[in-house]
């Protein structure tokens, strides 16, 4: 078990080490680079003055080379500086990060206590009405534009009802629990209608595989009634695949959330993310799309430990 | 026991055809994107017809309500809103289109290279797509959209194009679009690389190439459409998302995701500006996602009956 | 908390008694008889042996006993007599009291018939779990018990594996254990040494066998395989395209078969006598149940039909004391 | 022994790595054909015989060039083959013919059986596409099938069809070896006569030379003229049909005849069947890989590997019926 962890943990790295560097690299074709943005704001710097400036940031070396120096400083601890929240890169992250964090925790609790049931209900009687209605939903749910569906949630609670905020956070100190809470519901409820519809189906279509297996007509042969067969012989197979596949979720999960938190300005990772591109804020860019996949990789990580732990035939050894 | 067609005359694609048309959600889904691709693809003629133009502003007529001449009402610049929704459906099916198909045409590749030859290249390439399917997507494309073509030394008149965003969103989409389909026929093409006629065809010396493009491709094919129809309704998702978030098809090229961005400004002035666009591509994305389950159950060898 | 019972009943009488039962598959080519009028029956201690060829409806007349069969299929007709009970006609939740308590069933495949995820100790316990409402400890302590009574070496240690843990021969005695433990009356095998090796498979027929003495268990043996057939079953059932075509004891239908069916099995084999240049082969191909040739459904195969064959079907009649045929030709 | 053997294998071995993945996995070696030696003179049918993991299919396929072996020789027709590389191999190809157990896997579903059965032509660049078809329908018929059967698909034929499908396009490139594995045990009962026959009439008309894979030893009995009978990767006992059947030596190959099923014997009487499971060729015992479960077993059986002897091409790997000294 341990030698696979090492394994997968090294290969998280290479991942990482790549993405860090694709990044970077991309980082540097984006439109102006910190030493334009100064000569945009100072009109008084010169060209000379301008290749000094470029120089001394080491901006005239080559890419690999600025990477390196970049890495270096990136593992000493040193993750340069925010242009946009004008503090160092960690201090702006980690309020955002615990608020993304807080709403992925609560979607993803949501859309699996209401998804998998969903999907099970459905795979029990396949082509049934049952199974038809909770298959348009999920559908529907799938298939609505997410950034549309929180439009349409802001007109009908902001703008019409007037009972939700559109957007934002309590303000420090906002007292009362109603008070936090009421800035995630819209986000929650968005999210969790993008999501809950692919988490159905992954359960429908594991259910409906586990339920055509020889050992559930075993398992009905031993006397078994329905609610021991599907409950006990066929969730615990159906579980395997979809722990897969929703893990390998994790990266679509947060693309809705950058979705959702921009529309409904949520100050979380996607948001920032979002903000530090287009505001030329390439350190903080760099450093919070790393921070993302880092926690994705985490997340495929922590999966497959949940599936050795359904699965006996796996063994890491 | 012995299936009831196993000696009848029919072909494989007759049964198929015939548990589609089971599928009733799959024929509507059918039903409806013939028509949507059909308006989008004579929008020029509607045009014409109807005495419309995309492009032209109103300013003395801005948020007019649904009437004879803007059936659908028009936008902050009085510009019609129906005629600019079918000019976006045609950008946004063909962005979709092209793409999903350039990403199919890459992540086939790549899985029948990873599945057929097997040991250190699969690992190698399997390895890189699981890396791409771990990264986060959203951001990521973000962060290509954003890139400055100039920097990347590519032609200014492509560069300076109206078109170029087009021809971006269409690339980066195929980018990284293409792992689905990868670990799809990376995972068949091993399993059938295992089965005898495989081994049979080596055995009278059949080259690797032949190998995978007569035996083993036509036997991945179904499940690769089913997941590339499933895949064309993400697509324009993405689209839709990118040319919300600014980044995709730049204005005043209409597009499905463009047009929203407009309405979310105008959101507590003229709400229903966000009710069409957003519509269409729902409609468009479910009846893909019917047409390609629909596809599956018919194209499953599993299927039941 | 086995021990031997005696096996005083009156042979004659039947545990299990299948009449005329009918199977039906609505397909799209229509309805498909799987089972046609099958009848035969089991006494308690006695094994019957049910021969046929792929999709001859063997198995699917095992599967209808405990009301197993998979839709689209539909027990249209006939009686299953089981203990005064007619099983084709009970409730759903009377036919779980009875599957895996007083009629077992096991399977070919013992790898897919088996729960990967669960241990092979806890799958044989369910059973007890389910019928006796044992507590855990105790059904696992039972568990274990029959495990090493049906031959799996340090059985304790065992209990704790995973189906994919075992050969191939231990996986099919942990079916044989779990199908078992609860002492049914009735043991239904259906292809239980298909999927096994020649020595493994008389490992296992020599363990039912021991298994019938013990408890007294009427069992319904189903295999392809005449072979063995003839070295488990006291009665022989041959089907051929839904329908039973012959019945016999089995030392009499192996020394003189009646049908030409069951004749044509029988020489087509390679046997153990001197070498043939050619092996004496039935002509032409498994019918399709869609497709059977009007009258006799054997006749576009045999090498007797005339065309009384071809007009009328024959029923199963008596030929001989014990025995039945349904053949126009066959001599009695 | 007359003349240049089609094929000779000589100290043939081929193991596969086990164990999981990725550079910190544990790692061991599956040996699944252990210096296995034979040779097939022509018009000769060699059967090999023994239970799932002996190792048959295995040792066919390392011999048809379709898996290289990890050691040992195999010469065709005089000429050494491992190591040579495809396009050597290629002309070679068309003289050694394999046909599989199960006809369901071996025909591509999406080929109509016209194309199927000249597929190896038309690999081979022999004839225009008239010409192939024409051959295609030629060979169809030989094997039991109608010209109009062309243009249908393998899944609308039965399997007994379909194995004849698949030998229709064994022989299309004139073999002289056909490896036959599991030729006719996923065939019903009432079809393998028919398969088996077919098999013989083109032994007969054609010359060819039969290594035939079977578990079961009626069939091999029926068919075969020489067996050999494979157990965990080794052959323990080989010698002509009938003398084996008749009087078999080795201990394994007794308990596989008794063990074999045989109609009319009357109900078994109980067990004289042999203990035990076959070992894990992962953690083969050591001396005689038999001795866990074999009767006659003494100690020298635990210590040391018996080699394959006798005379008369009845040769035995057994310490105790080849005597010797203790």
């Amino acid at each position: 078990m341990s030698r696979f962890l090492l394994h997968r943990l090294l290969q998280s790295l290479v991942v990482l080490f790549l993405m860090s560097f694709v990044i970077y690299w991309l980082m540097g074709l984006m439109p102006g680079d910190p030493i334009d943005l100064m000569i945009s704001a100072d009109p008084k710097i010169t060209s000379e003055d301008a290749a000094r400036l470029r120089a001394l940031y080491g901006l005239d070396k080559p890419i690999t080379e600025r990477y390196l120096n970049w890495l270096g400083a990136a593992v000493g601890g040193d993750f340069g500086f925010s242009r946009l929240y004008a503090k160092p890169v960690p201090e702006a992250l980690l309020p955002a990060l615990a608020n993304t964090v807080r709403l992925l925790g609560i979607t993803l609790f949501l859309s699996l206590l209401i998804g998998l049931p969903a999907g099970m209900a459905a795979a029990i009687r396949p082509y049934s009405k049952t199974d038809y209605t909770i298959n348009l939903l999920a559908f529907a749910g799938i298939s609505l534009p997410a950034f549309w569906l929180a439009l349409l949630l802001i007109i009908v609670f902001s703008v019409f009802l007037g009972v939700l905020p559109a957007g934002g956070v309590a303000a420090l100190g906002g007292d009362g629990f109603w008070d936090q809470a009421k800035y995630l519901v819209l986000p929650v409820a968005n999210l969790t209608i993008a999501s809950v519809g692919g988490h159905t189906r992954y359960m429908r279509a594991a259910m409906i595989e586990a339920l055509r297996q020889d050992y559930i007509r075993t398992a009905r042969a031993k006397g078994a009634g329905p609610a021991r067969v599907v409950l006990g012989h066929a969730l615990r197979n159906a579980l395997i695949p979809v722990v897969t596949i929703v893990s390998l979720d994790f990266g679509f999960l947060f693309s809705g959330a950058l979705i959702t938190e921009t529309v409904f300005a949520y100050p979380g990772m996607g948001k920032l993310i979002f903000d530090a591109i287009m505001g030329n804020d390439y350190n903080l860019a760099l450093v919070a799309l790393l921070f993302v996949t880092l926690l994705i990789l985490i997340g495929n990580l922590l999966a497959d430990l949940a599936y050795a732990w359904l699965d006996p035939r796996i063994s890491y050894r | 026991m012995r299936g009831p067609m196993a000696d009848t005359a029919e072909s494989m694609m007759a049964l198929a055809l015939k548990r589609f048309r089971r599928h009733r959600l799959a024929i509507a889904g059918a039903v409806v994107l013939a028509v949507l691709a059909s308006l989008a693809a004579t929008a020029p003629l509607i045009a014409t017809i109807l005495g419309l133009d995309w492009e032209a502003v109103d300013l003395l007529n801005r948020f007019a309500p649904s009437s004879a001449a803007h059936p659908l009402g028009t936008d902050e610049l009085g510009r019609d809103l129906f005629i600019r929704l079918l000019y976006g459906g045609r950008i946004s099916l063909l962005v979709g289109l092209t793409a999903t198909v350039v990403a199919a045409l890459i992540g086939t590749a790549i899985g029948l290279l990873a599945g057929f030859y097997g040991g250190r290249l699969d690992a190698l390439l399997m390895r890189f797509t699981d890396s791409v399917i771990a990264l986060p997507l959203l951001p990521l494309l973000i962060v290509l959209a954003a890139v400055d073509l100039d920097k990347l030394g590519l032609p200014p008149s492509l560069v300076q194009s109206q078109y170029v965003s087009l021809y971006r969103i269409i690339a980066i989409v195929a980018l990284v679009g293409w792992t689905t389909v990868a670990r799809l026929v990376r995972g068949a093409a091993l399993t059938i690389r295992e089965r005898d006629f495989v081994l049979s065809a080596r055995g009278y010396g059949a080259g690797g190439f032949r190998i995978m493009t007569v035996h083993i491709l036509p036997n991945l094919i179904s499940p690769v459409i089913v997941a590339t129809t499933l895949s064309v309704g993400n697509v324009i998702l993405l689209e839709s998302v990118l040319s919300f978030l600014g980044l995709g098809i730049q204005p005043p090229i209409p597009s499905w995701g463009n047009l929203l961005t407009n309405a979310q400004e105008l959101i507590w002035t003229a709400p229903g500006l966000a009710m069409w666009p957003g519509m269409l591509i729902f409609i468009t994305v479910i009846a893909l996602n019917f047409l390609g389950d629909g596809l599956q159950d018919a194209l499953d060898p599993k299927a039941t009956d | 908390m086995l021990e031997a019972i005696e096996t005083s009943q009156d042979p004659t009488a039947a545990a299990l008694e299948v009449r005329g039962l009918e199977v039906v598959f609505a397909t799209d080519a229509g309805p498909l008889k799987a089972a046609d009028k099958v009848s035969f029956a089991v006494p308690a201690g006695r094994t019957l042996g049910l021969v046929g060829e792929s999709g001859c409806g063997k198995s699917i007349s095992a599967l209808a006993i405990l009301g197993l069969v998979p839709p689209p299929g539909l027990i249209i007709g006939g009686q299953i007599l089981f203990n005064g009970d007619d099983l084709a006609s009970l409730p759903e939740r009377r036919m779980e009291d009875i599957r895996g308590a007083r009629v077992s069933m096991i399977f070919q495949e013992p790898m897919t018939a088996l729960n990967p995820v669960f241990s092979i100790g806890s799958q044989v316990a369910e059973a007890l779990r389910i019928h006796r409402r044992t507590s855990r400890p105790e059904a696992w302590k039972a568990a274990v018990e029959m495990l090493a009574r049906v031959g799996i070496a340090d059985a304790d240690a065992r209990a704790g594996d995973y189906p994919h843990q075992l050969s191939g021969g231990m996986r099919q005695r942990a079916m044989i254990a779990m199908a078992l433990i609860c002492r049914p009356e009735v043991l239904i095998a259906d292809e239980p040494t298909t999927a096994l090796d020649v020595t493994t498979q008389a490992q296992i027929l020599d363990l039912m066998m021991a298994m019938q003495r013990d408890l007294g268990l009427a069992i319904l043996f189903i295999s392809h395989d005449l072979g063995v057939i003839s070295e488990i079953a006291d009665e022989v059932a041959v089907m051929y395209a839904g329908a039973i075509v012959e019945r016999a004891p089995a030392g009499e239908l192996f020394e003189r078969p009646l049908h030409p069916y069951t004749q044509g099995l029988i020489e087509t084999l390679p046997g153990t006598g001197p070498r043939l240049p050619r092996l004496p082969a039935i002509a032409g191909q498994v019918p399709d149940l869609g497709a059977l040739p009007r009258g006799c459904r054997f006749s576009d195969r045999c090498p007797l039909a005339d065309d009384e064959c071809g007009a009328s079907e024959p029923t199963l009649a008596a030929a001989g004391e014990r025995r039945r045929v349904a053949c126009w030709k066959a001599a009695p | 022994m007359s003349g240049t053997p089609v094929l000779e294998v000589r100290d043939l071995c081929k193991r596969f790595p086990v164990g999981g993945k990725g550079p910190f996995a544990d790692k061991s070696w599956l040996n699944v054909v252990n210096a296995v030696s034979f040779r097939l003179d022509k018009g000769e049918t060699l059967a090999l015989v023994g239970e799932s993991g002996g190792g048959k299919t295995t040792l066919a396929r390392a011999a048809a060039m379709l898996q290289p072996p990890t050691s040992g020789s195999v010469r065709f027709e005089g000429r050494e083959i491992t190591g040579l590389d495809n396009r050597s191999l290629k002309p070679l190809r068309r003289r050694i013919q394999m046909i599989f157990q199960d006809p369901y896997g071996s025909l591509n579903p999406r080929l109509p059986v016209g194309a199927i059965i000249a597929e190896p032509l038309l690999v081979h660049g022999l004839g225009d596409k008239a010409e192939r078809r024409q051959k295609a329908i030629r060979l169809a018929e030989q094997v039991g099938l109608k010209a109009g059967d062309m243009s249908r698909y393998p899944h609308q034929f039965s399997g007994g069809q379909r194995q004849r499908i698949a030998i229709a396009r064994a022989i299309a490139l004139q073999p002289c070896l056909i490896i036959a594995d599991e030729p006719v045990s996923a065939l019903d009962v009432s079809i393998q006569g028919q398969v088996l026959n077919l098999l013989r009439d083109l032994r007969d008309s054609r010359g060819l030379t039969y290594l035939f894979i079977s578990h079961d030893l009626a069939v091999v009995r029926h068919f075969a003229d020489r067996v050999a009978v494979m157990y965990l990767g080794r052959i323990v006992e080989t010698a002509a049909a009938e003398t084996l059947f008749d009087a078999p030596r080795h201990p394994y190959t007794r308990a596989l005849i008794a063990a074999q099923p045989v109609i009319g014997r009357g109900k078994r009487m109980a067990a004289d069947c042999l203990p035990g499971d076959p070992p894990s060729p992962l953690d083969p015992p050591s001396g005689c890989p038999f001795h866990p479960r074999c009767p006659l077993a003494e100690a020298r059986c635990r210590e040391s590997k018996p080699e394959l002897e006798g005379e008369g091409g009845h040769r035995a790997a057994c310490h105790v019926v080849n005597g010797g000294g203790t």
